[in-house]
């Protein structure tokens, strides 16, 4: 059946309050106001103030308050608005989230699950538009998914919250809107795979949540010119799913990573190394990234269009990685 | 619930003198805000302005008292919330719609949107997207001040919500315990976008919170000029001759949605109504014509000039290039080419 | 102390009572955790315990009537700083001293050494080494009982330092606000490393910073084991009955230097001997003697008793193994291989 | 002459408080403890209180302030005492410091000097021996350098001083011990180019900050067995020395990065890449990353040190990458 992604995603909250009442949702303004993104909208009626919580602007004690809570056995749900406030609370997701059953030598768990969204589109500002999952996805012990389309918007949530380990679902900003079809089943893929939203065989682009479509757009137009590409979602970026990756890598010969965030230290630059490591004596050319601008995102349209990454660009590495001569400038 | 509850702070001692000059501006920046701001609101439906753009229609008192007790060695900082501010300070109003454009020929050369209005001349320093993200700034401007011998103060402007992040605590100790010159001004509108001020603080009175900080603190009605110019007048006063932070809440209320996104499903029609009653702009004209200080044609002209302040800088921001996307790079570092 | 909102410091309404076997209890503890300190240090010098190693001696008089006013249902989170209240707790003195070797057999299974001691079954939650990063952590074990009307408290210990931090700040306010059975529970030594507290809090009367909060707050001498205890057990009572947080202050000293690395210049000696003219053990001992609640043999036996449980302990965990190299991955996830 | 790594940046310290009235130092302890590293030591005494700062448990409002007092015209060098911490600060440096020059259209400098130690090695567990500088060189709008040698440690600081835009000073724990060689001008070298600090033929060793050593004591081990490798020492993680790194690539055809960060996400992935990307057909081998294994760091030596890169381990990785089969398998 066909929704929003932020339809979906609303979908799985209800869903998940209530199945268990050990969920409960909370976040800055996920109540009476109904999501930063409309999201949580209509769930303070439905389950009260006590499992859709509205916090004070306190991101690193909501947060940690999560962590305490699932350690506790609950199963909370926590939004914090986007991944630009993420950073207050980044202290308690690196140095207790991510540490507690390591370190007490296994003693604890962890079955949290925190919400964001990232990345730009909206003409939001510097401050306003960080892609930043790459980041989360350094952290051994916590898990990272990206959901890019309305189906797993609906159905990694309720995946995550089976896990017992913390697991970070980045929403992209620009996909709530989105219209999708959205399946009555997770289907077979689990949540830690890699999904191919387009097979081909001349090239693989390999992208995440608001990427996905970009790199679906690009490879309309090599296809209009007898060009394949294959369009891989990453779907998790931890674990990142090597063998999808590579498998696809070793078939065409030829790929360009696609991340939002900023080129240097990106999780693009993870996966290209990846590649490199391991499909070497398989690759025609050297692996191309498409990212974005290393510049704080500028407020205009026309700036903040050129500091992401577009079809086109995309379109003209993949065009850069298939030139006989490819990879000998940088 | 936001309720028209009594500030809990001692009547000012001086009151304040309005002869007709002293009328005429303040009325005259209250209305340059409030129509300033209606005339944003209409650009962002026609698809001029974009992104976030919040209104402080509602809280004209507090922009006009706050930053007109400030001298122009004063530092200030504020928040995404800051039209009103950034007018009062004299960012002139071209410079400031242009920027809301996103034009060349803005504040901050349209990088930066309404939300990070810059003007490093008038000492106005954004303009901040982060709730709270401004109090270490604004620390570290009067530090600088303090280690330097400067004779200034720093104003740190911020809301209710900024309240509950870690930083509004460290920030206060930081500069009680190293007496810096710092005004922290709270607008506390009563919600931090939709969350009421009861569910997001455990105590609701924001002036009784300088005390863990060993601050002096003050709340004073925001809705009344006045009454809010004399109480930020005392607390500047303070700064400069204790040196150490005051802080002063200052309790009004925003007449609109929180951003162009909020359907405010969190408050009623009737509160809101009961809050316009005592729209700052309404109270302080009948003031005026009670007390015969400006004519009826006077007051007129007033709101006259400053929609034709408002049309002139619409027309200076339509007039206004986009900076080239070959600029896109310029300023990330002050040595170009940016590294990495 | 009259009240848990009178913030000065103040001898306790009712008077503990102590019996013989009450006595013999606390003696005991403050004797063992006094021991097992001392023989750290010196495994510390004989390189047998590596990293950071913060003893507790000195503040002793806390970890009793702070941890022994708890039941088993009641939660623990606590700092670096936290031998006392693991043994206090009832964890084991062999695991609590395998844990600072390092062994298998630690209450970590040695993987988180000295500052992370942590025992799921009763409750202790660590072990935390990030200043205040155990408070919000301590919000969310009360949250999760509120939810589930499960009928604990949660004690959350924490030094002056971590005052100044913004999560102190996020999380009282918190906690008040949700109305959460948390005592926090300020160990108050007037250090933070080498900074006095006059050096980092503007107010130094921490239990002064409840109001900000609503939260009823008082101080006691934490030197003073019975004073402390009928403190605690009143606010311990108060979080159970009113189910909202208390802040208590207890002033104490550490006697030994901030970790092993410190060369205390920060400090003079004579400060350090007027503080142990005040050492909780001595004067609880005093108070023993003068009113013949315990025999001198029974004192002697006591402190034997420490010594050969802290020997014991010692043991244990030499004779524990080292967990071996191929397990470095295990517990990373609950589900293995741990991946990316 | 010879000096300690910390002799060496507190004689830097010294010289830039005597130097410039601008100048001072704030964070925890740096005063009357002398530093947590004892680095700061004396320089109390010798410029008072307001100059060598003490600052409560407040990285985010000492961070913050620090940049505040950098936009109005001062030199702050502020000492955040470990990276660990210096994640309560992250929002600060993300979305002030890094933004206000670019935001503002140009109208504000922040010319702000942040030194941390950062790494592991001392068994001080999960919480305390974090290697985040790779997340620091992501960021537009600083500058990353991570001093390697007691020389660097004496001249670094200076040369960041007069940078207009702030620059992050990473010291590795444990070489603050560590004697060396420091020459009493600056030298050639300009503040974010790379070192060589030995010159090879057969591969390239790429390391930073406390890798360094390590990768020089496998380089000694392939000479003993008649394999030269160079060792580049990164000294700026932003900008990175492109030119430096790929010279020596081209030249040496394969290389090994040695980063003490967790594999996934480390600066070496970003290194790597570039590589990949820019000397793809100078290569013989894939580029292989010897990182720390992603896991809390654990208390007990015997773990540590399996966790952390080693000498063996760059040894071995470097052997793999000489091999004629290298890179055929993962
Ligand atoms: C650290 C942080 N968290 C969350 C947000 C999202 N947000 C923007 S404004 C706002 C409410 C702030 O309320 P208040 O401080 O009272 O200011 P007001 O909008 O009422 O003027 C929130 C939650 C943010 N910008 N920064
Ligand atoms: C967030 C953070 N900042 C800095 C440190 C380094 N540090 C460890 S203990 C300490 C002092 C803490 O003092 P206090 O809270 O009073 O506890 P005490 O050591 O006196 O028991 C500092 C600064 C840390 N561990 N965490
Ligand atoms: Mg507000
Ligand atoms: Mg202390």
């Amino acid at each position: 059946m066909r929704m929003t992604y932020r339809e979906a995603m609303r979908t799985a909250l209800r869903e998940a309050l209530a199945a268990d009442p050990r969920v409960f949702l909370m976040g800055e303004d996920v109540g009476r106001y109904g999501g930063a993104y409309a999201v949580s909208k209509g769930l303070l009626e439905q389950f009260g103030p006590d499992r859709v919580r509205d916090t004070p602007l306190s991101e690193s004690a909501f947060v940690g308050a999560g962590i305490g809570a699932a350690v506790a056995g609950m199963r909370p749900i926590v939004e914090v608005m986007t991944v630009n406030f993420s950073l207050l609370a980044l202290d308690q997701v690196v140095n207790t989230a991510a540490t507690l059953r390591h370190m007490s030598g296994g003693q604890l768990s962890v079955p949290l699950v925190v919400r964001m969204a990232t990345g730009a589109g909206r003409q939001v500002a510097a401050q306003h538009s960080h892609s930043l999952e790459g980041w989360y996805a350094h952290i051994p012990g916590i898990k990272v998914v990206a959901p890019a389309t309305a189906h797993d918007a609906r159905w990694m949530l309720p995946a995550a919250l089976r896990e017992p380990d913390p697991v970070f679902i980045f929403e992209h900003a620009m996909l709530y809107p989105e219209e999708g079809e959205v399946g009555d089943a997770p289907g077979p893929l689990p949540l830690f795979r890699a999904a191919i939203r387009r097979p081909g065989r001349d090239l693989t682009l390999i992208a995440h949540g608001g990427s996905v479509g970009k790199a679906l757009a690009a490879a309309e137009r090599l296809a209009r010119e007898g060009i394949e590409a294959e369009v891989v979602d990453l779907r998790s970026l931890r674990p990142l799913d090597d063998a999808t990756i590579l498998e696809s890598v070793r078939r065409c010969h030829r790929a360009v990573v696609i991340d939002e965030a900023w080129r240097t230290g990106s999780l693009a630059a993870e996966i290209s190394s990846r590649i490199g490591e391991a499909a070497f004596f398989d690759l025609d050319a050297p692996v191309a990234r498409v990212c974005s601008a290393e510049v704080p995102i500028p407020y205009p349209k026309h700036l903040e269009d050129a500091a992401l990454p577009q079809p086109d660009g995309i379109y003209a590495a993949a065009r850069g990685v298939l030139k006989p001569t490819a990879g000998v400038t940088v | 619930m936001a309720t028209l509850d009594a500030p809990a702070v001692s009547p000012p001692q001086a009151a304040v003198a309005i002869d007709p000059p002293t009328a005429r501006a303040w009325l005259g920046q209250m209305l340059l805000i409030r129509r300033f701001e209606e005339k944003a609101a209409e650009l962002y439906s026609a698809g001029k302005i974009r992104g976030f753009l919040h209104l402080s229609i509602g809280e004209e008192a507090v922009s006009v008292a706050a930053i007109g007790a400030l001298t122009e060695r004063d530092n200030v900082v504020s928040t995404y919330r800051e039209h009103g501010h950034a007018l009062v300070r004299g960012v002139p109003p071209g410079a400031v719609m242009a920027e809301l454009f996103g034009k060349a020929n803005g504040s901050s050369r349209g990088r930066g949107g309404s939300m990070h209005i810059f003007d490093a001349g008038r000492r106005f320093y954004g303009g901040n997207a982060i709730v709270a993200g401004g109090l270490p700034l604004a620390v570290g401007l009067a530090l600088a001040d303090r280690l330097r011998q400067r004779d200034a103060i720093t104003a740190c402007l911020f809301g209710d919500g900024a309240v509950a992040e870690g930083e509004f605590h460290e920030s206060l100790n930081l500069a009680s315990l190293w007496r810096l010159p710092v005004l922290f001004l709270c607008e506390n509108n009563y919600y931090a976008m939709g969350t009421a001020l009861g569910r997001h603080q455990a105590e609701t009175d924001i002036s009784l919170k300088g005390a863990a900080y060993r601050i002096p603190s003050a709340a004073v009605d925001g809705m009344d000029l006045l009454a809010t110019t004399a109480a930020v007048r005392q607390a500047v006063d303070q700064v400069r001759s204790d040196g150490g932070p005051v802080l002063l809440e200052c309790r009004t209320y925003r007449f609109r949605a929180h951003s162009m996104y909020d359907p405010e499903l969190y408050r009623s029609k009737e509160e809101i109504d009961q809050w316009k009653l005592r729209d700052p702009i309404t109270l302080f004209r009948a003031r005026i014509e009670r007390d015969g200080i400006l004519t009826g044609a006077e007051l007129e002209a007033l709101d006259r000039e400053a929609r034709e302040a408002t049309d002139r800088a619409v027309a200076f921001a339509e007039a206004g290039e986009w900076e080239p996307v070959a600029d896109l790079l310029k300023d990330v570092y002050a040595r170009e080419p940016p590294c990495a």
